[in-house]
């Protein structure tokens, strides 16, 4: 289904003739004849207006009764009146109802100054009450999750905040309770609202019912400044306002609106993550090993140290980038490697390189979609990727798709996934599957590359899944493809890809202009790092590099054998993100420097790390990240540096000048610069034209600089039998990580490890849900809770990956792998599995304000 | 059509003085003089008019804005601040700073939810307009007699929250009811 | 027994934070007595969307377990495949389904217009004080809105069997009949054999 | 035009009318035979609009208009039949479900086959128990015979009809809000437009029907139109259930003819006031119709003349109120039934019934002023046409004209409660003074 055209129409609204885009909601219609309408209970984003709040009565001409304006689409030649005496005796009356049950203690609220209720109150209502019974009064504030406080006094029952649970969150959580005036919000059974975007509630609120735990009281409209930045912590990059008090204290972030983006949505760790970069724990100055024990160093001496062990190492040192690395530092590393050390072994990803051809077809800009793409899209498959963990917005945008435009949902997962129930087809393959799943569903697609036999065997999924699958796609019109990095991942990434690309030739997504395919990287700046060249054979500008380095996983080989001796983390640590643990353990261990960039001192790095640059937060930061869709935007600063921090691009060109190859940069925008004219495809770019939107390099004309790259043709490898026994796979869990470890709001959402189990494979291994196991691969174990999955293929076993303890690395080694399980002893049965085990230090263990 | 002009009566008489000569002359060449004289000679009996300050006070007018008073509950002995930050909205002089917090039921600071964690003035940019006690909604800040706030340091002038809440010393005499 | 609450169950009540949100269940992880899933499950085949069975499958739940309790609404929600809130929701709308344990029976005695002309007030009143007297358990006593019974106003109904017209005489008899479970004034129930209203007897 | 004219009921006396041999044997489903074998569904719809059956469900609405405006397509489309019958007064449905539930269902097929539907829903009230198992019973009859199913008579109709037991709600009479009750909702009503005909159940086109205008379509198929038409007057044609209530001799279901005088009914059918009492007032149509008073017993009982009146035929439910009932009590009454049966959804219909039962209460509680009474009467004009579905009106305009007609009972009550409130305050006050001064006997 193409975008809509949107045709314009004229009316008439209060004696003056405006224009609007048909079928344009009035209140909406309104606002281009600077008339506002006032209303709460009102918000597109929540799909179709209730029509609860009565604020937005209007009179409409033609028809008898007052009409509202928020569920009324504006037609040619309509006239409307917002000021009548019959408008106005029905708004100070509405408004009068209101405020019956609504409490007048705005100098307490935390909503006071930016309270709708109270700016409506003023500029509709009658300025007096002729309510004269006392009014309800409840305990309050009453906790309704560990990071939303609610004041049902103040509730006006708008029904914003159960329309975001019930309708673009969709986990049913929150609800309106009994009726009539007994009507309250609540959950089921005094359980917590706890759901990867719950904290959404807060900005829709339009009254101070809902309140932030995080925010309560710390600051009013008054005390604080806005600053518009882009939150780093997953993939999705969405646009977020920070609240800053006195320059210096991120009090706040919420959404700023973005529609190719993230549809002005945020999930709770964008939005609570932010406590982080105050953590008394984090790092605020560099920090040099002296023996067995980090110290605390002046910078001079600490770049003094890192740059005598990386000329001593030069060609011997690797480096590995991750997280939130922005194009400038990825830029930068690249420079500090190749020029100045002359070592090509850089890589920004876990599972093994890209190959450079795949990586420069992957990025052509008719094979890529727009986030947006997947509003309009016909039907959306989901490839082996856990949208809610991995980049949450982005579920959020497909399950919109599926409600609001009726798009057809097909899923491609190892994992039941979360968006099944809302899927046409949904097709389960074997953890590590997804080339033969991928293959088969080519076939099926009457690619003529897929070859082999018993593809969906190899695949391990049921016969006849990817049959169905192939059915809805077929008779498909616009698809998007948003696809998860690990399926590249691995010996067989390449062929997977391959196969990948195979479906998307069978689609023909080539030809149609919102097709596309988007993948899920690990890392939140993949694309950028990968463009900007942080990768073993890719220059930047995905030009072939030079001399091709080594990918991760052979890094870590040599630092273990000694061929190389010096490994630089930007951003990264291995032990908790890359697969084969023990292996980066003895790179680790052998190798005689790691000079690390971090905010918080992870236990690798505590114990291995040389030389330590403290990181700066996002807050801190100014560059620009690449969204996974290509669009470049920029991180801004919003405060200053805290302690002793200093701007990571001035750290990398300072480190790079005193190993002998100092890059001609005074600033950030400079970098900035420098990486635009020297990636083809950026040429011309300003920061300018980025702007506070974002720009696709995909739409600009430079793009045709993109190093020409054909769509693969031959037949595809036949891939590999499936292995027996019970298949590990790993999911990744959004709350792993140093970031929810360190914010106080986040933390009790912390992952502990569990098992997913098929009931029939929990049944042969004897073990129910809530039982301890230990899993156990390649002489390395774990301990995990069992959790039963109906959805779930038998022979298979998923655990959480980036967990503090027990992390699933310590099993994998980058192939499909299979596990042993084994019950432990003394387990109880029955309790209940701790998915998210609330953890000790509730909300109440909050640092004092400001 | 412009109305015709009708001259108006705005002829201004001037009162002269008595022309010179005789005894109207002479009352114009003393008779300023002599009145002055009169209110001079009729000072001569009483004291000096001048206060001897810093020992001696001038009293002000019972609605003379000098130092701020955050003020508490007589009966539960809470503070009435519950840190809603309306006087720092209505500052002109952008001198007060609050930092709110939530009262806990081990901490009840405040009638309330919420307490003013800090509440802070800097008296060198104060102009004393009130409008911080106009905007309170609690009468939680009230503005004293007293003006004597000088001091060595800069960083002084900056009135905490425990020095705005303590019983001030009140130096200066309060004028009387007619007085 | 109760009368209607000043405010409902819960409304002052902050969440349990130590407790997991309630999700949808995964049907391996609940066990459902077998009878109740297959009239869920049957209740879910006659409508074209599943959600349409909420009502009938409430009730049904509430059947086998006297009322809406977390337990019976995470059956159901692991039967239906929606969240317990959903259910929650819903359960706590409707005026017959009951959130809280207070009796697997109920007496509805009406009190709307038509019946309150008719001075059913105090029949409700002679009814709920009898109920204590008399010690009733497990019975849902309360005064109800109008059962579509105006014509033998004032009336009650006991376990769905309209029983009138009623006077202050008949609430002990009529609670005694309740406790020990047996016909509730037999020949006065509507569709009773022979059942006629006392004037058109006269007639 | 006196007495009733048994039309709908004309078998009612027959035993065992809810069994299928004998309503077969009294000529039952040979209208839906008709309908499904012999006719176009442009024939029915015709017919039904032809006899001028209106709504019986209270807003009076052409059945058979409301039937065409069904849109052609090929989506699935609806009916649903509301036997949610909860308004104060309105006792009809249930005995013609429970007196000849295949009646109802015949009137289903009918009214499925205008409307192009293949899926049939009735949505009884779940306090209906004995009534619901009696349609069940039904229904698995119809089906045994093939009159419901695939192909329903033989011909290439389908149909499927479910009995949808709702769980005490009385908004869920209220046609959207029925929708989102059977869709497995809160039974909230919906934003208008679309308006069900367009977009109603699961999204598609749906026909709702209350019970007695789907009861009243199979005489209209086998008698034709011109001989319902000819029934009654002008508009307002065929008979009416009216159930008569409260302070009467003798309450029950009457059919009659539109057009009969109200004196009629009250005094003739149901006998009039009970001895040595007189008229207060009545509702014409349920407690949600504003009351009219004695100067209204005269008029013809049409939608027409009622609405002139400024009360509303409605549900033609009359409850009637002696001299003997003070009117603050019925008001509160009415009022507190309201505000329990709000689904909430919308601000002037939850805070307005709730604001006008605490006045009422501080009226009769003695805590009220004349000037009370004003605000009270502005709130209702505030509740009106203000409000997402016409609950709060139904509350607002019986009590508005509550006021109109009583006021100076309603200002005697005041006064007269004051006087008792500040008596008692006096008593207690000075047994207070007595006991602090040790003297008094029992406190």
């Amino acid at each position: 289904m193409a975008r809509p055209q949107i045709k314009e129409i004229s009316f008439e609204i209060d004696g003056r003739e405006v224009r609007a885009p048909e079928g344009t909601m009035l209140v909406d219609a309104a606002k281009s004849g600077d008339v506002e309408i006032p209303y709460f209970c009102y918000e597109p984003k929540l799909g179709q207006p209730v029509g609860a709040c009565r604020m937005c009565l209007v009179e409409i001409e033609g028809m008898p009764k007052l009409q509202t304006s928020c569920s009324t689409p504006v037609k040619d030649g309509m006239v409307i009146n917002t000021t009548s005496d019959r408008v106005k005796s029905a708004q100070n009356a509405i408004v009068e109802f209101l405020l019956i049950n609504h409490p007048l203690d705005c100098p307490v609220c935390d909503k006071g100054g930016e309270c709708p209720l109270q700016d409506i109150s003023y500029g509709w209502g009658g300025g007096k009450s002729r309510f004269i019974e006392p009014k309800r009064h409840f305990r309050k504030p009453l906790e309704l999750s560990p990071l939303v406080a609610i004041d049902r006094e103040r509730c006006i029952l708008c029904y914003r905040c159960v329309r975001f649970s019930q309708e673009v969150a969709e986990d049913y959580q929150l609800v309106f309770l009994e009726r009539g005036d007994h009507t309250y919000v609540g959950t089921h059974d005094g359980r917590p609202y706890v759901g990867p975007f719950s904290g959404n509630i807060l900005d829709l609120c339009p009254v101070g019912a809902l309140t932030s735990t995080a925010y309560r009281f710390r600051a009013r409209p008054w005390d604080v400044e806005e600053a518009g930045s882009l939150c780093t912590l997953c993939p999705s990059q969405c646009n977020v306002q920070l609240t800053i008090r006195d320059d210096s204290k991120v009090l706040r972030a919420f959404a700023r609106d973005n529609p190719e983006v993230d549809d002005g949505w945020l999930c709770d760790k964008g939005r609570f993550g932010y406590q982080a970069i105050h953590s008394e724990e984090r790092l605020r100055a560099p920090m040099v090993r002296d023996g067995s024990m980090l110290r605390e160093a002046p910078w001079d001496h600490a770049l003094e140290q890192a740059a005598a062990a990386l000329t001593r190492a030069g060609a011997g040192t690797a480096a590995l980038a991750g997280g939130a690395t922005t194009n400038e530092e990825a830029f930068l590393l690249g420079h500090l490697m190749r020029e100045a050390l002359g070592s090509p072994h850089l890589d920004a990803r876990a599972g093994g390189a890209l190959d450079p051809q795949q990586a420069r077809v992957l990025a052509r800009p008719d094979l890529s979609a727009r986030v947006s793409d997947i509003d309009h899209a016909d039907v959306i498959l989901v490839v082996d990727t856990e949208l809610v963990e991995e980049a949450p917005i982005l579920d959020l945008r497909v399950r919109k798709a599926a409600r609001r435009n009726n798009a057809k949902v097909v899923t491609l997962t190892g994992r039941p996934s979360s968006l099944d129930p809302n899927a046409t087809a949904a097709v389960r393959f074997a953890p590590g599957a997804a080339e033969a799943a991928l293959s088969a569903l080519a076939a099926e697609l009457g690619s003529g590359r897929a070859t082999g036999s018993r593809l969906h065997s190899r695949a391990g999924c049921e016969p006849g899944a990817i049959g169905a699958a192939a059915e809805v796609l077929r008779a498909a019109g616009d698809v998007v493809v948003l696809w998860g990095e690990r399926i590249s991942d691995g010996a067989r990434g390449a062929s997977a890809v391959d196969a990948l690309l195979a479906v998307a030739g069978a689609l023909g997504i080539v030809d149609r202009p919102e097709s596309g395919l988007i993948e899920v990287p690990a890392a939140t700046n993949a694309r950028g790092m990968r463009e900007a060249g942080v990768a073993p054979g890719l220059a930047p500008g995905l030009t072939d590099a030079p001399e091709a380095g080594m990918p991760a996983a052979e890094i870590a080989g040599a630092l273990g054998a000694g061929e190389l001796s010096a490994l630089i983390l930007l951003h990264e640590d291995p032990l908790a993100t890359h697969p084969e643990r023990r292996r980066w353990q003895t790179a680790l261990d052998t190798a005689a420097t790691v000079i690390a960039f971090t905010d918080f001192v992870t236990t690798a790095l505590r114990d291995y790390a040389t030389v330590i640059f403290p990181a700066e937060s996002y807050a801190e930061k100014e560059g620009t990240l690449t969204h996974p869709d290509g669009r470049l935007q920029r991180v801004r600063q919003a405060i200053g540096h805290q302690g002793q921090v200093r701007p990571e691009w001035s750290v990398l060109a300072e480190l790079a000048g005193r190993c002998g190859a100092r890059p001609d940069v005074r600033s950030a925008p400079q970098v900035t610069q420098k990486l635009f004219a020297t990636v083809g495809f950026l040429d011309g770019l300003t920061l300018d034209e980025i702007g506070g939107k974002g720009v696709r390099w995909q739409d600009r004309d430079a793009a045709s600089n993109l190093p020409r790259a054909e769509l693969p043709e031959g037949t595809l490898e036949v891939p590999p039998e499936l292995p027996e026994g019970m298949r590990l796979g790993t999911v990744p869990s959004l709350w792993a990580g140093t970031t929810v470890e360190h914010a106080p709001s986040l933390r009790f959402l912390a992952p502990v490890q569990r098992a997913e189990l098929a009931p029939a494979d929990a049944h042969r291994l004897g073990v129910g849900s809530g039982d301890e196991v230990e899993v156990a691969a390649g002489g390395q174990r774990l301990r995990a809770t069992v959790a039963l999955r109906q959805a779930m293929q038998p022979g298979s076993v998923f655990l959480v990956s980036g967990t503090a303890d027990n992390n699933a690395t310590a099993l994998t080694n980058g192939v499909p792998r299979t596990v042993e399980i084994t019950k432990t002893a003394g387990a109880v049965n029955g309790a209940g599995p701790p998915a998210a085990a609330p953890a000790a230090p509730g909300p109440g263990a909050q640092p004092p304000p400001v | 059509m412009p109305e015709p002009h009708t001259p108006i009566d705005d002829v201004i008489t001037v009162q002269r003085g008595p022309e010179p000569g005789g005894l109207g002359g002479a009352y114009r060449a003393f008779g300023a003089t002599l009145r002055g004289l009169r209110t001079t000679l009729g000072r001569v009996a009483e004291k000096p008019p001048t206060y001897q300050y810093p020992e001696e006070k001038t009293p002000v007018y019972p609605r003379f804005r000098g130092r701020h008073k955050l003020q508490r509950f007589e009966d539960t002995g809470l503070e009435k601040c519950v840190g809603c930050s309306l006087c720092v909205a209505a500052c002109p002089a952008e001198c007060i700073r609050v930092v709110a917090a939530e009262n806990t039921p081990d901490n009840q600071v405040s009638a309330g939810e919420r307490y003013a964690a800090v509440y802070e003035i800097n008296m060198t940019r104060c102009i004393f307009c009130g409008y911080c006690e106009v905007a309170c909604p609690f009468d939680a800040i009230t503005m004293g007699n007293d003006y004597e706030m000088a001091d060595y340091h800069r960083s002084d002038l900056i009135f905490t929250k425990e020095m705005l809440l303590a019983d001030a010393i009140e130096k200066t005499p309060l004028r009387r009811e007619g007085e | 027994m109760r009368d209607r609450r000043t405010m409902p169950l819960g409304w002052d009540e902050a969440v349990d934070l130590e407790r997991d949100p309630a999700v949808v269940p995964d049907p391996a992880e609940v066990e459902v007595p077998e009878a109740l899933r297959a009239s869920i499950t049957a209740a879910m085949q006659r409508y074209p969307d599943r959600h349409s069975a909420v009502l009938p499958a409430l009730a049904a739940a509430q059947k086998v377990h006297g009322w809406c309790s977390p337990e019976a609404l995470r059956q159901v929600a692991a039967v239906m495949q929606v969240t317990p809130a959903y259910l929650s929701s819903l359960a706590s709308y409707y005026d017959m389904l009951r959130t809280e344990p207070i009796g697997s029976r109920y007496v509805y005695v009406c009190t709307s217009v038509a019946c309150h002309v008719r001075d059913a007030r105090a029949v409700y009143e002679a009814i709920a004080q009898e109920a204590r007297d008399q010690e009733l358990e497990d019975v849902e006593v309360r005064n109800f809105e109008c059962l579509g019974a105006c014509d033998m106003a004032p009336m009650a109904s006991v376990d769905g069997r309209y029983v009138g017209p009623l006077s202050e005489d008949d609430a002990h008899e009529l609670v005694a009949a309740v406790k020990e479970n047996r016909e509730v004034l037999p020949g006065r129930g509507l569709g009773d054999e022979g059942f006629r209203l006392p004037w058109e007897d006269k007639a | 035009m006196t007495g009733q004219l048994k039309k709908l009921t004309a078998n009612y006396d027959e035993p065992d009318l809810h069994r299928m041999e004998v309503y077969e044997r009294l000529g039952g489903y040979g209208s839906a035979r008709k309908a499904a074998l012999d006719m176009t569904q442009e024939e029915v719809l015709d017919q039904l609009e032809a006899s001028g059956l209106r709504g019986r469900g209270g807003a009076g609405f052409s059945m058979g208009k409301k039937a065409s405006f069904i849109p052609e397509g090929t989506m699935e489309k609806y009916l649903c039949c509301n036997a949610d019958e909860s308004e104060p007064g309105a006792f009809k449905d249930r005995v013609l479900m429970q007196r000849n539930p295949h009646q109802l269902i015949e009137g289903c097929i009918i009214g499925a086959i205008a409307a192009q539907a293949t899926r049939a829903f009735i949505f009884i009230r779940g306090e209906y128990e004995t009534q619901a198992k009696m349609l069940d019973a039904a229904v698995t009859e119809a089906y045994e015979k093939g009159y419901l199913g695939s192909g329903i008579f033989g011909s290439q109709t389908d149909l499927e009809l479910v009995v949808h037991r709702g769980q005490g709600a009385y908004i869920c009479g209220e046609e959207s809000a029925l929708l989102d009750a059977l869709e497995g909702k809160r039974g909230n009503p919906r934003l208008k437009p679309p308006f069900p005909a367009n977009q109603g159940l699961y999204q598609g086109p749906t026909l709702i029907n209350n019970v007695e205008t789907l009861c009243n379509t199979p005489a209209i198929i086998e008698h034709g139109p011109e001989w319902f038409a000819a029934m009654g007057v002008d508009k307002s044609t065929g008979t009416k259930m009216v159930s008569v209530s409260g302070n009467v001799q003798r309450a029950g279901n009457f059919e009659v003819e539109l057009g009969i005088p109200v004196r009629e009914i009250i005094y003739g059918l149901a006998g009039g006031p009970p001895e040595g009492r007189d008229l207060k007032c009545f509702f014409p149509g349920g407690s949600s119709a504003p009351v009219l008073t004695k100067e209204h017993l005269d008029l013809p009982f049409t939608y027409e003349a009622m609405a002139e009146a400024g009360s509303m035929l409605g549900t033609a439910s009359m409850i009637v109120v002696d001299d003997s009932q003070p009117i603050v009590p019925l008001a509160l009454n009415l009022a507190g039934f309201y505000r329990h049966e709000s689904c909430g959804k919308c601000v002037p219909c939850r805070e307005g019934t709730n604001w006008t039962v605490h006045m009422l209460e501080r009226i009769d509680q003695g805590d009220a002023t004349p000037m009370d009474l004003e605000i009270m009467a502005e709130v209702q004009t505030n509740i009106i046409g203000n409000c997402l579905c016409v609950l709060g009106d139904s509350m607002a305009m019986p009590i508005g004209s509550m006021i109109k007609h009583f006021r100076g009972e309603f200002e005697q009550h005041i006064e007269a409660a004051r006087a008792a409130r500040d008596r008692e305050h006096i008593r207690a006050f000075s047994a207070g003074e007595l006991a602090a001064a040790g003297e008094a006997g029992p406190a």
